[in-house]
């Protein structure tokens, strides 16, 4: 299933709820101010680098460039723009926005 | 069209109530959801567990209580009530302190019931 | 495939209203049908015709009622939310219509996917 | 002494409106002055006169509303962020006016003290 | 200075960062959801009774009631109504909202 | 009357650009408040660091990019900007990052700032 996080996980424990439930082989996107999650050097990288070994990570890439970061994004995790979004949402059988 | 069509749809609750708005308006979801006849389940994580916490009294922030809400629940054929394990001890709580009875699940167990659903609802 | 979209968030508020648009345009642009866009809690902020952003800015509503008149989506707003945060029919923008919750149970059954944006 | 308050969320939505005003209701009865209530970002959708709430639960526009009328408290809304969200003259509740930022800070320089709510 | 937090510390780190910024002899006052951290036996009971040795903590009661905790609070928090919010601003010079 | 009392606004940023509203509405009240003569200073803590993270490119959401209005706070007079030390490192930034020039503080420094101040705006 496709999960939906749209919070900094330097101000809210979402990532850290939806990383602690979803299934392993589950694909994650982070959106809005979650991508902030999947920056290189900071106090969140490891988790997230961790979460890689678990899941799918996906990245919204207009929100990356928004808040000019499209540069610092870790190793392996995948960059899509809304159409991919679109497309992660179709290729996976349900979704859950963790708000 | 809907006609015949029986879905799955969870309604995950994760929010505090009175704080926001997100739970009692998340419960008049539920409500319709009823008359629709489909696979309902509720679930209640993090601090989603704190709207059933017993013995919300209103009168001193003049909003209304809607806890009494969660007990008519089961009036509507609403029964499955999953509340989440982790959640209940870093609250320091158990079910005995929820308001209506409750299933107990470990959060890994509320994760594979999620991939189970056609809809999720979250609030 | 056919899509529902709930949006739960007011315009400029908060990043959602933004988000669930431009899901909505890139899924008709791939060819998807977006069944219904429902506006819940403050979500129903989305469809007052009195908004006004300045004019750098990008017109939030407007684009919804766009959105509605040229790919046909059914834009609906909670008619009990709406109530509470004064929307009704004469601050209602074109391309909005305010029904009950129902409405949001049937997209969901309805839809193959039901993708919720909020806060 | 003289209070100025700062309201930065909705009714009904975050409770931050709710606090606000019991707030200067208490203040009020200590004999406390409230020199303005400011209305920002979505504290704007406290001054819209179409709001119907339940039955069964508080009315918060009528509320500030009758605050005005009691007490004489100014509510000011925040022109700008009014327009972003729709809230103007032909749809703005008794007691409130709108009017700009500088009312903001002009009251922060008044009161003896600025109390903020929001989310 | 009064310190003015709102937010749970279960979904937010704002308790955190206030509690990290206010100085030693400070006050810090837990309104809305911001009063579960001042209830017994949760996770975030520790943190608070540690912070009880550096700044004075008060809770807003009808908060507390109307989230059915008031029987749960911490010994050696302050419990005040709206007149004693009230107050607590007017005896502090300033006060500040971590919203 | 406000004739002549010069008192110290302390505007505090602590969220991040675009998820919200906030940075932006916050920079519009700075703006009005450089014409009242006050003692000015902004604060940018926690995630209120990202907001003058260097390169902000908005055309793929539609949004108004906001962060040359920091650049014009000079021109307005407005030149203490306090960012916090601890925020920077846990995001991995220095002040090099920042599209303005600024003055890294402790948290603990920020804390005693917050302190003489008259009246704190935080969003």
């Amino acid at each position: 299933m496709l999960h939906i996080v749209n919070k900094s996980p330097f101000q809210s424990t979402t990532l850290d709820s939806c990383l602690a439930t979803a299934r392993p082989d589950g694909s994650i996107l982070l959106i809005e101010d979650a991508v902030y999650a999947a920056t290189r050097g900071s106090a969140a990288a490891a988790r997230l680098e961790q979460a890689l070994g678990k899941f799918k990570i996906y990245v919204l890439t207009p929100d990356l460039e928004a808040r000019g970061i499209a540069g610092s994004v870790i190793d392996g995790v995948r960059l899509v723009d809304y159409a991919g979004f679109v497309d992660l949402v179709a290729e996976h059988k349900g979704c859950q926005s963790w708000l | 069209m809907s006609e015949g069509t029986i879905k799955k749809f969870m309604y995950v609750n994760r929010k505090a109530p009175y704080g926001t708005i997100y739970a009692l308006e998340s419960l008049e979801v539920v409500l319709i959801a009823a008359a629709f006849d489909q696979d309902v389940s509720l679930v209640f994580m993090d601090d989603g567990v704190y709207q059933l916490r017993k013995g919300h009294q209103t009168k001193g922030i003049e909003v209304k209580n809607f806890q009494p809400t969660y007990r008519a629940l089961e009036d509507y054929d609403i029964t499955r009530l999953y509340v989440e394990r982790e959640a209940l001890q870093a609250r320091g709580l158990t079910a005995d302190d929820l308001c209506v009875p409750v299933e107990v699940l470990e959060r890994a167990e509320i994760g594979r019931l999620m991939e189970q659903q056609d809809v999720v609802f979250s609030f | 495939m056919k899509f529902a979209i709930l949006v739960n968030e007011g315009p400029y508020t908060h990043q959602a209203a933004d988000s669930a648009y431009l899901f909505c345009r890139a899924a008709l642009a791939k060819g998807h049908e977006i069944v219904r866009v429902f506006f819940y809690h403050d979500g129903v902020n989305n469809a007052t015709r009195l908004t006004e952003p300045p004019q750098d800015d990008r017109h939030i509503v407007n684009r919804w009622s766009r959105l509605a008149e040229e790919h046909g989506v059914d834009l609906v707003v909670c008619v009990a939310a709406a109530l509470r945060r004064g929307i009704r029919e004469e601050n209602l923008a074109s391309g909005f219509r305010i029904s009950g919750l129902g409405q949001l149970i049937e997209a969901g059954i309805q839809a193959d996917r039901t993708v919720t944006f909020g806060d």
